[in-house]
């Protein structure tokens, strides 16, 4: 989490001083909820996120330095900077991928789950999804076909009250959404988000039904984004006093405390300084990484190969 | 060599490949107990359980499970059972399985077949007789075949299950219950090769999918007046084999385009254009291009059978190329 | 509900001839479905139906001379032979539409409903549709966007028990689809959808709501198609007792025992004779109306009217 | 007239189609309180109330409802934030919205609106990029127009407004910054009508959208060569004005067609089918084609711009066209 916090304010950082390309999502506040489920699984297992996935990319294992790289369209990156913060995956790690349109990141773990079920592997897959995402034609489908065929897939909810700028009370019929999981017959259950050790029990259970062939569970995790919805909005929907209450309730804090009271304090700050040092380190070298040099994608181009066409 | 239908050489070569790989599986609605609306899957899920399957009607989210599915290891066979629904499947073809080989460098491949059917003739309405080929055939990195022979159907679709990208295998409603020799062996369709279907020496008529089979009428037909058609059946529709376009038009030099999508931003257009600028200087006359009329497609049948091609059009096309 | 079952049974018959073009959807056994609901409607109010609309049709008082002429293409038919049985609309009568796209006509009755809320209208606006089509995206993302803005919108799930040849255990996640109600916070319930008074209940109070502001309300009327999906099915998954049991809940010799009742059973053997009287009348008229003569469609034309193109 | 920037002039059409008709309404994502993400209506919550209105994400379902609500009496104006997101909307426009008008037999007109931007340049990756031109005006029964310059995005946004057909309106996410004199009357934007960007002889280009601005700065750059350029601005992509392109191509004698969609089946080959079917005689060469490359576009400023065309790709393609 904190690395993930790290590398998000950097961004914030730089993107200030106008070195980013494009906006940056960053899920500063959020990151429990990226770092706790990731933390349930393997690398076999499966997890597509969202356009703000930083703390998955982060909590699935994956390399500050080459996270930096893709963002900064660097050879090195995990795309060799043809994906970009919002498409990276990185097969290895079983992450298959930051989804940019919302609510895609939902079938995408379906149709993995489905790979995993008629191989009859020992993998589940997670989907990680907003609280806009939730309101997608796309959502519906994949829940019942899921729920219908006992496919081995967590749909970890990340509620952080806002579709880009817009109150989910405007996008949502319901407050609550695990609600909607008593449609499809599966269980649904809401969780604070901000509570890592909390996401990462929830998680552990629904990964566990997965496991055993009982099919799905929904998870609703309320979080919030402490930065807005990316470096290019101009914010002004969201109240001080809301952002102060969330503030209090800032994951990297809380979760400082509880891990002070068993490692002790020592051990926690040792941590976060070498957390700083790696994602200072990412920095420095990904961004004298070289820029990648362009090539043809073979797959697309629309005349058979001995064709002089293209 | 057997005669059968093309339903059923689409059949053989879904049993075929089932058998062969463990990881291929088919799914769509309708396709297990009642072995689809067209009988294509008919069978299958007696053979292969599980791994044939029935679907909530729900498009866009089959077509993006197959995506990752085949991302992860398996080979889908989606059936999507009119071509006028791949509008629901577009997302998912365009903004996820076009893009992930590409911008994942190469860290992953896409081994699924989207399995429609489209075209007019039976009286089934605007939103049941479509060809939506330009859509698809649009599409970077996927590949759009529409065989029109049963043995093209069996090899390409084979082909197409082996094949490591995506594939939407384009099928026509009147062609299930037409008939050819199909081969025993196990042939693979080579993806991006046309197919003459007739030899000729007066113009050339490319033609996809159904047309292929008007085509062929117009060619008996302008023949009996005294004019050589060559039909040449595309077959690939992305990849395209501009070589045998190319090499076609360069004895004839006067070509019609015959595709059962509409006209205007349709697939006619992209072989009018390709064609008249790899073989502009063969060309004698403009390439012809015949197409669906721009319109919705009408229920009745005096009036469905003056929107969508058929022999008389394309015949007239030639003669026109020639005047 | 009888000028509709006699209509079906000429068509299949029709059908069996060869003298059809296409298959024609039959709703034999739905009828208390289509015509109860469309009874709770004026001409103001709007109804949307599916590809198997028949009985919404002649529930909505349109003539079934003109619905044969447009199922037979002909010219006399509500569209001109353009549209045909699947895709039937007609103005005068708020019958906007047929829909052969499964889950269409959902969105179509929610879009009507904002146009009624906009514009302060005294309409309501209601969207008949399939078990199948309850599972499609749009299903979810109309629901959710009708309740959030209480649009005055009726949602009438007509559960036949199948999709196509597929049984609904086969579709759904869940067997009771009205409960999915609870996740856009409207009412749902379930009824008898072969009791057309239970039908005509429902479906008033729910429009009263409609009217009065208070937004939708879905209703699953439980239901059976006795004649399988359409001419063109090759039958055989329905078992033969389900077949049996359903045909003893048929709708129509139901209602007429009731009407008997009260209205004496003469009277109903003369409506019933009048309805025959009319369909024959109509197969009549419809099949010796003229064909459509081609017009190409000037909105359509991809160059602008000046130019020479198309 | 008065200097405003693309997005103020949208924003104006707007206001005034708003306040001169009430059944106007506008809806979309974070288009009310927010005012859009490119701030093309801002403001306009405030004046118009209940109708400009923040939907939820359901793109699919919006724009069926938009097609529904124009049939019954109201004039929606939907935006749907990027292109990319437009196969969400193709269900609607391909098997709804293009279709009543005629197989109802004139009963109904369809009043709407959808309003859109494509395009790429500034690093949004393979799925925020994209110019999906040739999919929507493949659809008989829409309109589909690009303006580029303010004055135009204002004019054709009233007319299409107005128009009894459902229009898809393209913009572009790198115009709505750039600045143009728009006149203050009334002035309705004429569709299907090209307007002649910059006059020239040797030369036709013809371009879409933002491509215009490129062709303008290689028509100077030829300029600079002695090659005399002319520059058409297409405006409507659908209808297209045939007589405008066949009169500057009857001047010129060769023609390069720019359009920022994908190459293979895109708007450009349909740009480049017609002015070779109906300007044969006239041309001295084959019509050249530039558009983006066939790939899913990249995030990297280095691969991005390879893929996107610019003036010195449409420059090369003239002077080509001229060897
Ligand atoms: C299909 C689609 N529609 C719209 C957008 C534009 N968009 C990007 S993020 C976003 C809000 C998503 O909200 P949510 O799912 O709650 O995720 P969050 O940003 O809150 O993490 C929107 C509307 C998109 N990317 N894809
Ligand atoms: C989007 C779409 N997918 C598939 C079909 C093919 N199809 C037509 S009707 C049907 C079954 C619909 O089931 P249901 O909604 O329960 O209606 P019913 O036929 O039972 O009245 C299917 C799959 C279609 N017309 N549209
Ligand atoms: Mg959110
Ligand atoms: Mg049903």
């Amino acid at each position: 989490m904190v690395l993930t916090r790290l590398l998000e304010e950097r961004l914030g950082d730089l993107h200030k001083a106008g070195k980013t390309r494009g906006p940056i999502h960053r899920c500063d506040g959020q990151e429990a909820v990226g770092v706790g489920a990731a933390a349930v699984l393997t690398d076999a297992d499966f997890i597509t996120t969202t356009h703000r996935g930083h703390a998955v990319y982060i909590g699935k294992g994956l390399e500050p330095r080459r996270i930096v790289a893709e963002i900064f369209g660097r050879q090195t990156g995990y795309c060799g900077g043809r994906g970009g913060h919002m498409l990276l995956g990185d097969v290895e790690h079983g992450m298959l991928g930051g989804n940019a349109i919302v609510g895609a990141s939902i079938p995408a773990a379906a149709g993995m789950a489905l790979s995993i079920q008629l191989r009859r592997e020992d993998r589940i897959s997670v989907a990680v999804f907003g609280d806009g995402a939730a309101q997608t034609g796309i959502c519906h489908e994949t829940m019942n076909i899921a729920a219908l065929w006992k496919l081995p897939v967590v749909f970890l909810l990340e509620h952080n009250e806002y579709g880009l700028t817009v109150h989910h009370s405007v996008q949502s019929s319901v407050p609550d959404l695990h609600l909607r999981a008593a449609g499809y017959g599966m269980p649904g259950e809401q969780i604070d988000g901000n509570d890592v050790i909390a996401v990462h029990q929830a998680v552990s259970r629904a990964a566990q039904r997965a496991r055993r062939g009982d099919g799905p569970s929904l998870i609703e995790a309320r979080t919030y984004r402490l930065e807005g919805f990316s470096t290019s909005d101009m914010g002004g929907y969201q109240t001080p006093e809301e952002l102060a209450a969330w503030r209090r309730r800032d994951p990297i804090p809380q979760s400082r405390e509880i891990l002070a009271e068993t490692l002790g304090a020592t051990r926690v700050a040792d941590v976060e300084a070498a957390a700083a040092r790696e994602i200072e380190a990412a920095f420095e070298t990904a961004l004298a990484d070289p820029m990648p040099a362009f090539v043809p994608h073979a797959p697309s181009v629309p005349y058979t190969a001995r064709g002089e066409g293209a | 060599m057997a005669m059968m239908r093309y339903a059923e050489a689409l059949n053989r070569a879904l049993r075929e490949e089932m058998a062969r790989d463990q990881t291929v599986f088919v799914f769509g609605e309708d396709i297990a107990s009642y072995g689809g609306v067209f009988k294509v899957t008919q069978g299958l899920a007696e053979a292969f359980g599980d791994r044939v399957r029935d679907t909530p009607i729900s498009e866009q989210t089959l077509t993006a499970m197959a995506v990752t599915a085949a991302m992860t290891g398996t080979r889908p066979v989606l059936e999507i059972m009119y071509a006028d629904f791949l509008p629901l499947s577009l997302d998912a073809l365009v903004n996820q399985a076009s893009i992930y080989n590409y911008i994942w460098n190469g860290q992953v491949t896409m081994p699924f077949v989207l399995r429609t059917q489209g075209g007019g003739g039976v009286g089934t309405g605007a939103q049941h007789a479509k060809s939506l080929d330009s859509m698809v055939a649009h599409i970077p990195g996927l590949r759009v075949l529409a065989p029109v022979t049963p043995a093209d159907a069996r090899a390409l679709l084979k082909a197409a299950i082996r094949d490591p990208h995506p594939v939407v295998f384009l099928e026509h409603k009147l062609l299930y219950n037409t008939r050819g020799e199909v081969p025993d062996d196990d042939t693979l369709g080579e993806i991006g090769r046309a197919r003459i279907a007739r030899a000729g020496r007066d113009v050339s008529i490319f033609a996809t999918s159904r047309m292929v089979l008007e085509a062929e009428k117009a060619a008996a037909e302008l023949d009996a007046a005294g004019i050589s058609a060559e039909v040449v059946d595309l077959r690939s529709l992305r990849p395209l084999d501009l070589d045998a376009i190319t090499a076609s038009v360069g004895r004839t030099h006067h070509a019609v385009v015959v595709n059962e999508d509409w006209r205007f931003c349709g697939y006619a257009a992209e072989l009018s254009a390709t064609i008249m600028e790899h073989a502009f200087d063969d060309l004698d006359a403009p390439v012809e291009r015949v197409a669906t009329l721009d319109m919705p497609i009408p229920y009745a049948e005096t009036l469905e059978r003056e929107v969508i091609p058929d022999a008389a059009r394309i015949a007239a096309a030639a003669r026109r190329a020639l005047a």
